[in-house]
């Protein structure tokens, strides 16, 4: 068992690719993605029943190394403020590596 | 009561909405699951494409057309222009920005309501109006973002530093364009068009069960009316009046240009209908990207809560019933 | 083989039903997406209750009506009672008011398949019925609900404190009656009285899908008895001769009370269908939140695993033959 | 980076409503929903394929304060208790406040 | 252009799998929700199923079915076999023997869209080949997964150790007899064939939506192939090269088998259009699970990015071509 | 409250039933399943997409005594190693027992 930081994102569905796209640049190891989920945060009630989707959030599950947690965890803030959203990291062991 | 309205209140797919919005209200746990509620969208932006292509192919291309698709082009600036103007008296530019794309551009379920409205009283619809609606989806949604993007700059310059990040307009013209229900919309009109009557018969019975999947469309609008209903809250009369008076005021804009474009009464009635609906699924899809400041359940909750509900029960038979009398 | 029953197997709908319980006894890896299992299940409630509606506004009410309605209340009074009795002897109280609830109130899928046996047997089926089923799905959830109050105030007198929070009646009524299901149900059949024949020919092409919508749906009705069946575990020979019991007892009341009362044959039958199915969406929807005590696998698994097959395969032809020779 | 409890809720579905109502009045700033979950507990298996969706179960993350997570999670119980479910705290750090 | 490519391309379906694989060059936000595009493909499967059990129900069993019967078998043998064998030059034998299993077994909408265009040509498709197509699922998966075991085998003596868990032949034959979509063209085959003409009637109006779902489905093919085709990258001339040929050679292959059978010319066609189609859905869903060592970007995305598309708007019109000229 | 452990456990969907089994093998008390995932990692992308969704992942969440977490987590390595997926341990507490 590995100690890794578990990083756990949700933000508005429409920003999911253009997170992924940031996560995948620092190169974690991986990520899971879960949609269609709704919410309440600064910005009021993401109903998660948009006809086309519109009002819902994603969360993105990424376990990696310390030390790149941290750097994505940094270069995220800025889509964070502008879209919304939010990020909490916490620490956890990786079964295999 | 108005035979005309009553009629038009007769129909099911509204009264659907009406039982939708009743449910809502009486927190009723009746619930169309999401991904079922996107394929009814998809469907109908399918059909209502597919259909209009066909009948283009029908046609062909004729000066009346121009005519009506012009005022279509003029409509889609001059709306988003004036409400602008109106909305930047009470709320923050970007909020006025963005009620204003979504007044500026139209609602594909509102014209399928008038089509059907419209087929009711004996006028059929050309397939031209569906590329009217096409034309008149993204101007306004380019103009909210420039207005936007000159909001952003400024507001940088008065403090002094650089503009955090103005949204590139590359980046939202591809988002506009290439939105799933507009590229749908263009898909299927072009699909329609190519296949014209042979097309046509092939998925006739598909394409017959619009009015079930529209029914069932408005339940599910209604419900979700009804849940949203209850997030508008701050400056409810300056919005609920707004939302209001728009669509009368550019029904009534687009019936002074049809008339003096020579427009027949159909394509004159779906004018005015388009000009009147508020976008409330492609404007809201760019705009939550485009100008991520404006307050969404403003400019969604407006269109959805009460120009739609507005245009569906009240608008359809009133510009049907005026036009009427300038038209014959 | 008798060849009513065989009729009744050789629909497609009810083929599909025993291939999807065949498919679940193989453990395959077949599954309807539940959204999309869901929205078989609104299309044909939506369905069923608007042309109860359309058929209702064709016929106007009559007082054959008034007597079927009448026998569909006394019913929904009556079997939830002595099924409560009888269930006591064995279950706590709590699962024996969960369970008479269930066979007190009706399913619709039940329901429409009988209509469609109904129709094969040229008997044409009337729109009140669907008014009937509607009746009869609220009282037993009543009745239950009150039962569990009462017992719940008296194991806590027992224990010499106050209840934990009985249950309030107020918001379980509630819950029954916005139930979405109920709702949807009741919301058709307005929709369908009031369009009536010109709402009934809009919606022509969407409500035709109705016999292959069932059948999908019963493709997965099949898949999740089969499912379930493996979670009946306790008290398994007392639960199963309840479940094929009761259907048998409560069409034979159903009978009898249609006779005193003068039903016609098809009304009589259909009464006696409702009578004997039991319900598996409405009931468990509002019982879990008001009887939460009860264990969901005992009313929910009886009510699909065992009843619900039972009045599908068997039931149906049995009870249509059995009334046949008395009303004739 | 702000330390937080990570308070994770899965009850049945049918009583989201409630649980939310109950966060909401604890105002701890925010929650996420996840729905259709399947699950077993001491109630049996909720196998998540109810054909209106009776038994599924949701999950809700919440993300607060110590101290507001602390009176949340008391007050949370009894519902708990009637309907079933599970309450997992653990500690997070928050990107931005 | 020829004309019989250019009918084919006029269809409506095609088009929108045109549309839905431009949209996703776009990198457009469209999107079908996952449930509906599993419940799109459950129905074409179950309307496939039955139309030909019905139409098999019809004709009774000859035997010029037969010979159809046994020239799929020998095809679903011998197309993993050389496939496996040219696959190895350049693959792990792991790749290699998930790839014949792709090609070796079938493509249903493949062979629907097949069936359209026969149609248009005035064939009329004989429900043996919805047979055809069910006999040809398995043999494939079958033969690859015996294959990954004799490699594990081999590889594990060759490290001096014994083989980590050889998957269970039992195991990986019920995952490929109980496979969802494989069960239910199976199901609906046997539900069609039982019920006949009379089931044929009752389910009319569902199954008439099948072009029109056709279409539907296509599009978010479209999609898809364009989402995958970003992730094929290793080996890319050589699979591209393998998944261009193949069809061709297995077509050719169905040809001759089927011109020395005596087969007619739409039995020839269909068998054919089965022997170059290439599993996405059945193949990949068994193969995932026995054959976990192999790439699935490399066995789904060949048969999905490179022959899928290639045979719907090449392959088809280009093997009825060809065929019709040695069949008059 | 109680301390437990938290596994967070993310596999292939097809494997789910398989996963479950082993859980259920180890009597945890309870687990809860969140399908339709996509995600990233060495097998590359699963899209969620998938046309009978084959290529989508699932994650199962379980909260056990740290003694029961540590056999489990050991019995479930072959099975990532096999179809691959990820396993994340931490630590938490619950709310009622
Ligand atoms: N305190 C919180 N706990 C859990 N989820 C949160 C919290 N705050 C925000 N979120 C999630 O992040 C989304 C966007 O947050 P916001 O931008 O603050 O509206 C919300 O819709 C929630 O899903
Ligand atoms: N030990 C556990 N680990 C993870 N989830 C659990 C656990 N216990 C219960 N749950 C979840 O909570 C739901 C209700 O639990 P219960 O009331 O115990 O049946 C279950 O269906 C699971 O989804
Ligand atoms: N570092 C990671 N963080 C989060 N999820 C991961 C990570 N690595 C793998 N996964 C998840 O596990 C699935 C299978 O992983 P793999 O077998 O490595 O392809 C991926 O599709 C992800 O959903
Ligand atoms: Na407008
Ligand atoms: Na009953
Ligand atoms: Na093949």
């Amino acid at each position: 068992m590995t100690p890794v930081k578990r990083i756990e994102i949700v933000v508005p569905e429409h920003v999911l690719r253009e997170v992924l796209a940031l996560v995948d640049r620092h190169d974690p190891g991986g990520y899971t993605v879960m949609r269609g989920l709704s919410g309440k945060g600064h910005r009021g009630v993401q109903s998660g029943d948009g006809i086309v989707g519109e009002f819902s959030n994603a969360a993105i599950l990424v376990a990696s190394d310390p030390a790149i947690a941290q750097a994505l965890v940094e270069d995220l803030r800025p889509l964070l403020e502008r879209f919304g959203g939010m990020c909490l990291v916490s620490d956890a062991q990786w079964l295999r590596h | 009561m108005d035979p005309k309205l009553l009629s038009s209140l007769m129909d099911p797919a509204i009264l659907f909405f009406f039982f939708g919005l009743a449910a809502g209200a009486l927190r009723s746990n009746l619930e169309i699951p999401p991904a079922i509620a996107k394929f009814l969208s998809l469907y109908l932006l399918l059909v209502i494409g597919f259909k209009g292509g066909v009948s283009m192919a029908a046609t062909g291309f004729t000066s009346a057309m121009g005519w009506a698709l012009l005022g279509a082009i003029v409509l889609a600036f001059v709306i988003p222009a004036w409400s602008f103007g109106v909305l930047r008296t009470r709320l923050s530019a970007f909020d006025a920005a963005a009620i204003a794309a979504t007044y500026g551009s139209v609602s594909a379920v509102t014209f399928i309501t008038a089509s059907g409205f419209a087929e009711r009283q004996g006028l059929l619809v050309g397939g031209h109006m569906a590329v009217a609606l096409v034309i008149m989806e993204s101007p306004a949604i380019i103009m909210a973002v420039l207005l936007a993007n000159m909001v952003r700059t400024r507001q940088a310059a008065a403090a002094g530093g650089r503009p955090a990040g103005p949204v590139k307009l590359g980046k939202v013209l591809h988002e506009a364009f290439t939105d799933g229900a507009h590229l749908l919309l263009i898909g299927s009109l072009l699909v329609g068009f190519i296949t014209g009557d042979s097309g046509k018969k092939v998925l006739e019975p598909f394409t017959a069960l619009q009015k079930g999947i529209l029914a069932f469309f408005l339940l599910d609008m209604g419900l979700l009316v009804a849940a949203r209903a209850r997030d508008l809250r701050e400056n409810r009369a300056f919005l609920t009046a707004f939302g209001l008076a728009a669509p009368l005021i550019n029904a009534a804009l687009a019936a002074m240009l049809a008339k003096s474009f020579g427009l027949s009464l159909r394509d004159a009635f779906l004018l005015s209908v388009l000009a009147a609906s508020a976008s409330y699924i492609v404007v809201p899809a760019v705009v939550r990207y485009a100008i991520p400041e404006a307050n969404a359940s403003l400019y969604f909750g407006m269109s959805l809560v009460v120009t739609f509900p507005f245009n569906i029960v009240v608008g359809i038979p009133l510009y049907h019933g005026a036009l009427s009398r300038f038209w014959s």
